[in-house]
């Protein structure tokens, strides 16, 4: 018998969980790393075998890249899947997985290098021919003086954005309207990313307006072939982070489809990139479109191509890892079947500010039926830990039209329950039913613009039905709690028979 | 039993009976009555309206000192029964009158403090920066008032629960 | 406002939480009705209103016509969906609906007749041209001499089945391989029968060899059109049940494919069809095929075409029903994108002879991640009565091939638990290994050949190092318990802190 | 502490001592040693064992009288611990010496008895059919063996656990 492929996942929550599953139907071994606080977490629970890595700060554990390459290299694992986040798209890890004779899943490390730094990136794409959105060509050093950047942000034009060249997830990035707000702004996001990524660099870009986001993603062997992927549409988006996303968008005429699909190809092609990755783009309302950054790595979106194209992309990752060469039929990639809307549902209360709330999600209720895929890395009596990300789980729904798939987007948020923890479902629940989201007519700005309008306004206002319905049921669970009957926590300790004699005595 | 329940600052009295047979319940919210069928599930609670069979399916989570969240299938709201408010009460109770607490929904670093005692905020305003979960969070005023405390400093760090601002 | 149209659904289980959704999703409300034992079911919980109409047994509950129209008509129902068993093929209570001026969400009283006497049903398939399995005529009076059966017998030859005239499911069914054991299984089918449906007539039909189950589900509205669907193989049976249906068949040609779609059709239009309806076949080994009988109404297996076409067939039941065209490709439905496999997850203890195991179901955890479908009928925490069949869940698996589909069955498996009662689990992981499985080389005698070839041996054989970690659980299990941390039962009882005390009092 | 765990027949003795720092246990399965963290969850227990990181993912539902189903990820195995076996003890434990209990495992009706005592019957060969959940389900003999008692008769309802027959 010869012993079997191990991969090691370097990360946590949903998206270990979804490489795991990828290894499974591959027949791969998997590896877990956990950090002190997610000992009872999914990803732990599902692996084959699993090491601890530290305690709970990220700086301590799933960023120790020392730790990790020991443990991929004493568990007997030959590949390493970074997930999105933490190291994914850190090139000395690659670099280092490399040097101890790991196959890293992922781009090889001077792709990662060259695209990771956005201003080189914007430069990639240049060379490739694909136009770019105006802005600054090198980063600001740490110490350049106010008036410099000042004059550049005169050049490019307000409104602008200042953007951390290592940014993703929205961090290190604001929105500067007017020249008085600059300085500031350029402070909070170079401490933001230095806290975020270790690397305080920032430069400007002008903020398209009525802008779309748009991006491609892509699949490349180590044989020169590269496929790209049907769109998704990302423009709901809060403070710069995607909340909601879709395949195909409605903004897209076939031809554009094609176009950008070509560019994203020839970015990735010019630099030599290999695995899975995603070129962003930005759509103005004139039909043109700009490159903005690439995602040297798997992204929290991906299911929605999945969904689309019936072609599941974190296998290909391990495969084209493994040598294998890419036979998707390019026209299939292109082409989506229905439509697909993916949901980030986190443990934020949207009712404040989307303050984080982390805590025991006591129990779980994750809706099922037709269209509907559950991505999550949180299982019921696990305590979502306040050092990472908040998300509990991705709710991808699909339909064989957009329409379809709004209208089983509103069922499945009804149903989903997650008790215990405040989540954005109320939020998800709001935005399903507004008539701009319904319709396809938004931008990037679109949420913000929203949110702000509604000064913090409830998402759900409480009728005096609803208070009605809270009364009876905090009364009814204090009730049961009096009487020793677990209420709100009806899991009975044992068997069958227990429970009825319990029931029994109730009446 | 009777249970003083508060739900959004508005007190409720409620009046929970059980009925001869086991799961049935004569719930009384200020003098309107609901006959119902409530069974604990390893959600919450499952409860039917005797009255038009509506099925209402809840959940209630208890923290400490009463308060529960309460989460119906499309809304989750915090209440305390019977009264006991413990100290580590809700931050955003707009509308209520008298002091307002505010204090930290989760743990944190304080990063910028935007208000002095004497200051005068408008609802929504903003008090204090906290950094938690990599993430700027921006705390506003539950109304509008004065400062009258500031319990922390730039750069400490915070407990949960921890009191922040005071607002009168 | 308008008020909105309610959908009284007459059924339990996976099969009314399906109906439910669909409702949802086209905005119409749900009713649900439940027995006694039902109080906490899902399909309660999920219901917009929700009505007791009795105690366990089906036949004081779930069977009572006058009950369910009465609580219909109360709620101010307008349509009423039967689902699958129960009264679904019960032409009294179509009639019951429409005399109460409630619309029966399927086809009409004298189809449901029509078809659901499988004799009677024979003489449909061939007055439409279509060839059925040689058998008798007429059902056997209940009084026929054994004589006079064993003569008929001898005409048909053996082997050969005694079948229900009101069957279905597998009851009243019984396979006679020489005449010494036709007169007991004569019996014993009218007595299943008798008690199943309330009518103990059988008749008699030849047994093909190495045949496969395949069936057409189609769809037909009010203005004549019929929809045949590409085809579903149901073949993986245990005693005439289904356990395993997938969609395509591997053994059927494209031109079979067709003219199978059209026989099918034909059936429906003779006998003037409405809604879902599905006409199952066999397939001899030389690519004949007979007609077997129809089933009037959704079936079981519904999700597998639904995952291959993208078609969501019980919208469209509701959708017929409420007075709407059929307007789906028929090239579109014929034509599968993928691969779907389907388990029909038991409450049933596989290594005793899969004897129903009903209880406390204490934890659920489903699979998730890609082409995953979750059609569950159980929540954590109902126990699962004893009075009706122990089904807790469909699990409908998808994948780019036949290949890719079972790889993922296997992961899904794998992931799936169950706490608190014994499953067919352990039994389907040791299905979709089976290498006849793989290849798909079986016929509607494979598994219960395998079955008896096996004489009751376990489906995991448990190892010494399994029985190792048996013990080792079982005594942290009881440790656990013994220091009050709630092994086995770890919800904790209240928030995050107070779990957080206990933890630390652990220490 | 110390439990004797009765798996398929086998008896295990198991020795289960917390280490310093929670979570961590040393085990001793009949001599031999496993360092392992067990952590409680909603499903069950999360072990993680600590040479070569094994991870397993069980459950432990407690019956009554010291049995309990533990389920692996791929199996499901019925034990008694501590050897307190309950009168309601599992009808097949083959290949067992001794008296066989066969009870019912489900509540249902017996409509065939097939058996008598003095009746020689081989392993696996049926005893009695019980109508249960609409189905008929053959009982089977556990072992090959003479029985020794019926204990119901054609047409009886019974509840689960309920003796059927004894067989030597």
């Amino acid at each position: 018998m010869t012993r079997r492929t191990k991969v090691l996942i370097a990360n946590r929550g949903e998206i270990a969980v979804r490489v795991m599953r990828a290894c499974r139907e591959l027949g791969l071994g998997t590896v877990a790393v956990y950090s002190e606080c997610d000992r009872t977490a999914l990803h732990v629970r599902l692996a084959d075998e699993a090491h601890a890595i530290g305690p709970g700060p990220a700086a301590d554990s799933y960023l120790r890249i020392d730790k990790i390459v020991d443990v991929a290299v004493r568990s007997g694992a030959s590949l390493v899947h970074p997930g999105y986040g933490f190291l994914a798209e850190n090139e000395d890890f690659a670099q280092a997985c490399a040097d101890a004779g790991l196959t890293f899943v992922g781009p090889s490390p001077s792709a990662i290098a060259q695209m990771g730094s956005k201003t080189a990136a914007r430069r990639v794409a240049t060379a490739a021919g694909v136009p770019v959105v105006p802005g600054t060509e090198d980063p600001f050093a740490d110490d350049a003086p106010d008036a410099m950047i000042a004059a550049e942000a005169r050049r490019i034009g307000y409104p602008l954005l200042v953007k951390a060249v290592a940014g993703g997830g929205g961090k290190g990035m604001r929105t500067v309207r007017s020249p008085a707000d600059l300085s500031a702004a350029i402070q909070t996001a170079r401490s933001e990313a230095g806290s975020a990524f270790g690397d305080a660099a920032v430069y400007l870009e002008r903020l398209l307006l009525k802008a779309r986001h748009i991006e491609i993603q892509l699949l490349a062997d180590t044989f020169g072939t590269v496929v790209p992927f049907v769109e998704r549409e990302c423009s709901i988006q809060r403070r710069h982070q995607k909340v909601v996303e879709e395949s195909p968008s409605l903004a897209l005429t076939e031809p554009t489809r094609r176009a950008m699909a070509e560019c994203a190809a020839a970015v990735a092609r010019t630099v030599g990139y290999t695995s899975a990755g995603t070129i962003e783009f930005l759509l103005d309302e004139d039909g043109d479109f700009y490159f903005l950054e690439m995602n040297t790595r798997l992204q929290v979106e991906h299911p929605v191509t999945e969904v689309v194209t019936g072609i599941d992309l974190v296998q290909w990752q391990l495969r084209i890892a493994l040598g294998e060469r890419l036979t998707i039929d390019p026209a299939r990639a292109i082409t989506p079947r229905g439509h697909a809307i993916e949901c980030r549902l986190y443990a934020e209360d949207p009712d404040q500010g989307f303050m984080p709330s982390p805590g025991l999600v006591r129990a779980l209720s994750v809706p099922g039926g037709p269209g509907v895929r559950d991505d999550r890395g949180v299982a019921a009596g696990f305590e979502i830990p306040l050092f990472y990300d908040s998300m509990i789980a991705k709710l991808i729904v699909s339909g064989d039209s957009r329409a379809e798939a709004i209208s089983r987007l509103s069922r499945v948020l009804d149903e989903y329950r997650v008790i215990g923890v405040r989540t954005t479902l109320p939020f998800f629940r709001w935005l399903a039913a507004r008539p701009e989201f319904i319709s396809g007519q938004f931008d990037t700005t679109y949420l913000d613009t929203l949110l702000a309008e509604r000064k913090g306004q409830a998402f759900v206002e409480a009728t005096s039905d609803d208070a009605d319905d809270v009364a009876i049921v905090a009364a009814l669970a204090a009730w049961f709690r009096a009487h020793q009957a677990s209420a709100g926590v009806a899991t009975p300790a044992a068997g069958g028979w227990r429970r009825a004699a319990r029931t029994e005595a109730l009446r | 039993m009777k249970f003083e329940v508060d739900v959004a600052g508005r007190q409720r009295t409620v009046g929970v009976d059980r009925a001869a047979e086991g799961g049935k319940f004569r719930v009384v919210v200020d003098g309107q009555v609901h006959e119902l069928e409530a069974q604990p599930t390893a959600l919450g609670l499952s409860v039917v309206f005797q009255a038009g069979g509506r099925s209402l399916d809840a959940a209630a989570t208890e923290r400490s000192g009463g308060e529960w969240l309460i989460q119906l299938p499309h809304l989750d709201v915090a209440v305390v029964v019977d009264g006991q408010r413990h100290a580590r009460g809700r931050q955003n109770r707009a509308g209520a009158d008298g002091e307002q607490r505010v204090t930290a929904p989760m743990p944190g670093r304080v990063l910028r403090v935007l208000v002095k005692p004497g200051d005068k905020v408008e609802h929504r305003q903003g008090l204090l920066v906290v950094e938690a979960m990599k993430m700027e969070n921006e705390l506003t005023a539950p109304k509008a008032g004065t400062v009258t405390e500031v319990a922390v400093t730039e750069g400490s760090s915070v407990e949960a629960g921890r009191l922040l601002v005071v607002i009168e």
